[in-house]
């Protein structure tokens, strides 16, 4: 065992040794909360100047997400879905079987049966105020993930599962990113530049909230689902 | 005087033999067509290169230039007198080898695969030839490896494989030398033309051109077979004859010796290397090597083990002729390039013919076989006089023009090395002539069987040639008289050589 | 329409889309999704080549997505380094022809479809990540091929691959940290994400906090590439996956970590001083890189670990080029990125199909093959021996202007250590030669060997030719990358 | 400014590089696949930290323009970066888990010296075992 003793007492010094540098960068960058550090002074003044008639929300982050760096968005909900075709592609194929989850008590049934429609509504509360109070697609997509998880684990999977085909399953979870496509290609008509959103306001809008909604459902189905390949539920 | 003219014909030589060996890999098992193929590739090589040798003789240099594959590093063709020279040599020799080994291999395996790299090789020699530049020159010296592997793997016996493998640990560690070399050339120069006698100059500090020096020069040694790098030569001898008289009479060896002597008349140039005087410390060790190389082929059993040692000492003869940097010292250079190969080649196809013939291989075997095959042991005994250095044969030419150079160069010591050699010679080969024809034939000795006049013919021509090449030196339509053009560009030949 | 600008951002998104779609459509059908991936290919592969005809026409051009300026949103931006962009969708669309029959058999039928959006995915990133100018969006598009890479190489059924899945998951999200880590501290420093506008920026910030991102970003990129000291999660990774799929990361995953640190090389630009020890460590582990990598495959008996351990030996080549950062020796490594890239794939698809037809990996099994497989075995040897860079063929181009280079930057102990890792490539290439050509068969399963169908063939012929052609032609592709070096290394000659 | 003060104002980046490199150590050093995982979201929660502070401002208020709100605004641009660096380090963990859970399935084990030591006995058949 001492190859592994000696192993990790030089990873410990290589560690130290990396810690002399890092820290003495990062204090000679401009402390944090300075209004006239350069992180303020530049692109991101003129997010706030113009965010709202530009940007399209009061929420600069949700008008930066979806309107200024679309392309990073894309990205993201791209990786959402690669996530879960990565699963689902690697997901072994040793059935889990042995330990049945052991039936909820009927207290943490009843209550989640309870708190699920809530948990709903508030979820899509959060993605369609993305514009105004923080919140917006990928926020409201981890509420909806999380209320399918809770489910699934008080039901066991397979109900859960089961409540729309694998089909319409997968066609979830790669709504964000179909949605993001079609405002994006949609942009090439209306502003002339692929993922460009239009200037006025109303139809901009309504294409935020579009996206959200995408964003949201698409992230839900997928956290869902990477649940249900994990417990080895879905017969993808 | 020496008019440039873009001509097709070099790139031409090059390409039809590539496309015939194509062809002999293409026709798969049948011989006849495997036999047409080989003989139109090397029939039409010696044509074409012959065509090109009154256009040579006026002074004319045909050059074709394919094109600038890197900055600064062109793939081209330029056939200028020594170029030419060597290419007359092989395409001539490669005729004969042709014939002779469609005989000897009748009844070998996998032909179709011999043949098509048989013919590659001559491709990529006459390509060593025509280089322009150092690259393409680098280019045809790797792929002559590649195309040579196959044939000294032939056999696909354990021994094959362990001669191959030496082979190319040797060869493939030399081109790594030269490619480091060229890298120099090209960085410290600009240019790898070959075209100008000499494209370094002093400017480039000792040091580097020191180590240029080394690394081409070991580079090329490699395949010239130069003592310390000479071990895969006697190796290869596990080769099938014709590939063995293929390997140390005409490509590999020669293509080792050609580039030596590109290297010191056409990268340094003659000037800056007497001003230099690394060639003087090459003179030195081609002499050992001619020493030393004829003692251990005194000690070989083998016939071609013989042979083998004997081509190390005489590709010496060329180190030493072009390093002496006198212009007749040069001539002897080049013109040992047709008498070595001739009188090489002849003994090779001797050995094969003797153990087709008798099945005998050893040296001590060879009682009475003069009687049994008088015509070829008589080819035999002529090419052992060229190489002793008797006047009239191809030899004594070499001798008596590196002599010359020797006392022009003002080094004495070399006209020495050239008598000893020539004692050395006779000591190992007089006592297999005297074998063959004075002592009574051993009486459980049959008849020689199956001996076709394909393969004693090539013997005869061989044999021809050592004497036309040592008597007629001095006619017009002669090869010497292009030696003599090669010798004159290389080194600005002030007197004429009557 | 080929002068269309907006063919730029459709060349990244058109393949992840597509990728998106594929197991929506066809699920169940796996022929179906191989003919969607492989047209959904092609059409990005057209793309491309419409762009490179738009860049060689009027010069580098840049497209503002959403119509935002670079101070406001990203900007694409397509110059001769982002021109990798078509070698890629070529060399993924042959990958893809290639793997009809390979993965037919290697991976279980439900998971097919899987598969090919998996590979769609991986190209749509590699693309988006070449021709980004923008730090953040390089982070994003490293995840999406990175992320997709991790799950490639974990489709193989043996259990190997899930754990050299895993290492790779590892070292590719610790880069990915890095660089994150990084583009944090010149948001900080600069104020900006935009890679032009920041290297402009950058001086202002003073020294150190540039130098932490600079090591943030390299170590970041070069764990990406496969660099000597962070290399070892790449050998286990691309042997162990399956064969399309070793040949897409060994020949395109991998040159992204070395576009990756030429974009690092123009954001610093500027700052000279602080470049300076990068280039030399670049140029000395490139070194080590080289003679390590081919030492170690020297040593394999596994066909495809042998070909994992080259390419750590050639990125080593790169990477020297890049550090020598002389004009010859940095075009010499873009050219390599190139060819190596071609030879590469062209290598590891015929290892494919010999372990398709035979099931045997050793070098030794597989003596004798020549006769039974004649064009895959001749196309092994070829791309074996352009591999050691002998001159007519593609490796020769780069080693030889990098060997230039190394010599005009005054450095002849890195022009010996080439040619000795050359001699090193030689001498495996002829091991595996030897195998395949001078030896009698010793495996029923290699004696009963047949040819592999067109499909499998026609990728590793085009990719074969492909050696010889960029062999040929290294003089064009030298002088089309040469402008990208001036707004590298800056006042370096 | 001198040492003391510095040191002070930029505390908070100090805690996030100290949580780096606690992750790292982490990774480095557990022997456990699952402990590698976890040490891997510390040091992305860390590098997050460490986004998010650089778009601080002293009391300033969250980018949402309100109606009369004022006051200078933090700077949106970190918040959006650290959205999307959050969703991509789910995915790696997610995708790490499987292959976790696939690795205890097929190695049978997810302490890296067990697997290791498994991986000798049938190193000899290397690789793949010939098995295609």
């Amino acid at each position: 065992m001492n190859a592994w003793r000696t192993g990790r007492i030089l990873t410990t010094v290589l560690i130290g040794a990396l810690a002399v540098p890092l820290m003495y960068g990062v204090l000679h960058l401009p402390p944090p909360g300075q209004a006239d550090a350069p992180a303020h002074s530049n692109v991101s003044a003129k997010y706030i100047e113009h965010g709202a008639e530009h940007g399209g929300s009061e929420n600069l982050v949700t008008g930066v997400l979806l309107n200024y760096r679309a392309l990073d968005t894309f990205g993201e909900v791209l990786v959402i879905f690669t996530a879960w075709l990565a699963v689902a592609a690697v997901a072994g194929t040793a059935r889990q079987t042995g330990h049945e989850s052991t039936p909820p008590s009927p207290i943490v049934d009843y209550v989640i049966r309870m708190l699920a429609p809530f948990i709903a509504v508030f979820a899509l509360f959060v993605i369609v105020n993305g514009h105004v109070l923080p919140g917006g697609g990928f926020q409201g997509g981890v509420l909806l993930g999380a209320m399918l998880i809770l489910l699934s684990l008080a039901h066991g999977g397979e109900p859960v599962a089961d409540v729309v085909s694998l089909r319409t399953w997968i066609w979830l979870r790669a709504a964000g990113v179909l949605v993001f496509a079609l405002v994006a290609l949609l942009g090439l008509p209306l502003t002339g530049y692929l993922f460009g959103l239009p200037t006025d306001p109303t139809l901009r809008h309504a294409l935020m909230i579009v996206l959200e909604l995408g964003i949201g459902i698409g992230g839900g189905a997928v956290l869902g689902g990477l649940y249900f390949s994990i417990a080895g539920v879905e017969r993808s | 005087m020496t008019a440039e003219l873009i001509d097709l014909r070099p790139a031409l030589a090059v390409v039809i033999s590539l496309a015939c060996a194509g062809a002999v890999f293409a026709a798969r098992e049948n011989a006849r067509w495997r036999a047409i193929w080989s003989l139109s590739a090397a029939g039409v090589k010696f044509a074409l290169v012959w065509s090109m040798l009154p256009g040579a003789l006026g002074g004319a240099v045909y050059s074709f230039r394919v094109g600038e594959v890197l900055p600064g590093v062109a793939f081209g063709f330029r056939v200028d007198a020594l170029g030419l020279f060597f290419a007359l040599v092989s395409s001539t020799l490669w005729v004969l080898t042709t014939v002779y080994a469609l005989a000897y291999m009748r009844k070998s395996h996998s032909l179709s695969r011999f043949f098509g790299y048989f013919a590659l090789c001559i491709s990529t020699t006459v390509g060593i030839a025509f280089a322009e530049n150092l690259f393409t020159l680098f280019v045809f010296y790797e792929l002559l490896t590649v195309c040579t592997y196959p044939l000294i793997m032939h056999n696909e016996d354990l021994a094959a494989r362990r001669a191959g493998r030496k082979y190319l640990v040797y060869t493939l560690s030399g081109g790594g030398l030269i490619l480091a070399g060229m890298a120099m050339v090209y960085a410290s120069s600009g240019t790898l033309s070959l075209a100008q006698a000499g494209i370094l100059d002093a400017s480039a500090g000792g040091a580097t051109l020191l180590v240029i020096f080394v690394l081409l020069i070991a580079g090329f040694g490699v395949k010239a077979a130069l003592m310390p790098l000479h071990a895969w030569l006697p190796a290869a001898m596990v080769a099938p004859t014709p590939v063995s008289a293929l390997l140390h009479a005409v490509a590999v060896v020669k293509a080792g010796v050609f580039g030596i002597i590109r290297v010191i008349y056409d990268v340094f140039g003659a000037d800056l290397l007497r001003q230099l005087g690394y060639t003087d410390w090459l003179a030195v060790l081609a002499g050992a090597v001619i020493i030393i190389a004829s003692v251990k082929a005194l000690r070989q059993r083998h016939i071609k083990a013989r042979l083998a040692w004997s081509t190390i000492s005489q590709l010496s003869y060329i180190v030493l002729a072009a390093s002496l940097l006198a212009p007749l010292g040069t001539l002897a250079a080049i013109i040992h390039i047709a008498n070595q190969a001739f009188s090489k080649i002849t003994m090779f196809f001797v050995a094969g013919v003797i153990e087709r013939g008798t099945g005998k291989t050893r040296v001590d075997e060879l009682a009475g076989v003069g009687r049994q095959m008088p015509w070829t042991m008589a080819a035999f005994t002529l090419a052992s006089l060229s190489f002793i250095g008797v006047p009239l044969t191809a030899g004594f030419v070499t001798k008596w023009y590196l002599s010359l150079g020797a006392l022009q160069g003002g080094r004495e010591v070399f006209v020495g090395v050239m008598v000893v050699s020539g004692l050395l010679n006779a000591a190992y080969w007089l006592p297999m002539v005297y074998q063959a024809f004075f002592r009574p034939m051993p009486a459980d000795r049959k008849a020689p069987a199956g001996v076709s006049p394909m393969m004693v013919g090539p013997v005869l021509i061989c044999a021809a040639y050592i004497i036309l090449l040592g008597a007629g030196a001095s006619a017009p339509a002669m090869p010497f008289s292009l030696a003599e053009a090669a010798a004159r560009f290389a080194i600005e030949l002030k007197a004429s050589v009557e | 329409m080929t002068h269309w600008p907006h063919w730029l951002p459709l060349v990244a998104a058109l393949p992840m889309v597509g990728g998106v779609l594929t197991p929506l459509l066809f699920r169940s059908r796996p022929s179906l999704a191989w003919a969607w991936a492989v047209s959904i290919a092609s059409v990005t592969t057209l793309a491309s080549s419409a762009l490179l005809l738009t860049l060689v026409g009027s010069g580098p051009f840049s497209y503002a997505v959403g119509g935002w300026l670079p101070d406001y949103g990203i900007e694409l931006q397509f110059d001769p380094v982002s021109a990798l962009i078509s070698p890629v969708c070529i060399i993924g669309l042959l990958s893809l022809i290639f793997s009809r029959r390979y993965v037919e058999r290697s991976i279980d039928p439900k998971k097919v479809s899987f598969f090919y959006a998996l590979v769609l995915v991986n190209l749509g990133g590699l693309n988006g990540f070449m021709m980004t100018g923008d730090l953040f969006n390089m982070f994003v598009f490293m995840e999406i091929f990175s992320v997709s890479a991790y799950a490639l190489v974990a489709t193989a059924r043996e259990p190997i691959a899930a754990l050299a899945a895993f290492k790779y998951l590892l070292m590719g999200a610790l880069s990915s940290l890095l660089v994150l880590f990084s583009a944090g501290v010149v948001f900080a420093m600069t104020g900006t994400l935009n890679i032009a506008d920041a290297a402009s920026r950058m001086d202002v910030a003073g020294p150190m906090p540039a130098a932490l991102a600079l090591a943030a970003l390299a170590t970041g990129f070069a764990v990406k590439a496969a660099l000597f000291p962070v290399h070892f999660w790449l050998p286990d990774a691309h042997a162990a996956a399956p064969a399309p799929v070793s040949a897409i990361l060994s020949a395109l995953v991998v040159k992204a970590g070395v576009v990756g640190m030429l974009r690092t090389l123009e954001l610093f630009a500027g700052a000279e001083q602080l470049l300076q020890p990068l280039l030399t460590s670049l140029v000395w582990l490139g070194a080590l890189g080289a003679l390590g990598g081919a030492l170690m495959a020297l040593v394999q008996r596994d066909i495809k670990l042998m070909l994992a351990y080259s390419t750590v030996a050639n990125i080593g080549y790169i990477f020297i080029g890049l550090g020598l950062a002389t004009a010859s020796a940095a075009t010499g490594a873009m050219a390599h990125t190139l060819n190596h890239a071609v030879i590469k794939s062209a290598l590891f698809l015929a290892a494919g199909a010999i372990i398709h037809r035979t099931g045997l990996r050793h070098i030794d099994d597989l003596r004798g093959l020549a006769r039974r497989m004649p064009v895959t075995s001749f196309a092994m040897a070829f791309a074996l021996v352009s591999l050691s860079g002998v001159p007519p063929m593609a490796g020769f181009v780069g080693k030889w202007q990098i060997a230039v280079g190394a010599l005009q930057a005054g450095r002849p102990a890195v022009l010996a250590v080439m040619i000795i890792a050359g001699l090193i490539v030689l001498a495996f290439s002829v091991r595996v030669i030897n195998a395949l050509y001078f030896r009698p068969p010793s495996r029923i399963s290699v004696a009963s060997a047949t040819e592999v169908p067109l499909s499998m063939l026609l990728p590793i012929a085009i990719l074969t030719a492909g050696c010889l052609g960029l062999g040929m032609t290294g003089q064009p592709v030298l002088e089309f990358v040469a402008p990208v070096i001036k707004n590298l290394y800056g006042a370096v000659p | 400014m001198n040492a003391a003060t510095s040191v002070f104002s930029h505390i908070d980046y100090l805690v996030a590089v100290a949580l780096f490199l606690s992750g790292a150590w982490i990774l480095l050093t557990s022997n456990n696949l699952v402990k590698k995982i976890i040490g891997l979201n510390v040091m992305e929660t860390s590098v997050f930290a460490f986004i998010v502070t650089t778009g601080m401002i002293d009391d300033g208020a969250p980018p949402l323009l309100a109606a009369g709100v004022e006051g200078p605004f933090a700077s949106p641009l970190p918040h959006a970066l650290v959205l999307t660096g959050i969703v991509v380090a789910v995915s790696v963990t997610s995708l790490a888990l499987v292959l976790v859970l696939r690795i205890k399935a097929e190695l049978g084990s997810v302490e890296l010296d067990e697997i290791e030591s498994v991986g000798e006995h049938d190193d000899s058949a290397g690789p793949g075992g010939g098995s295609g």
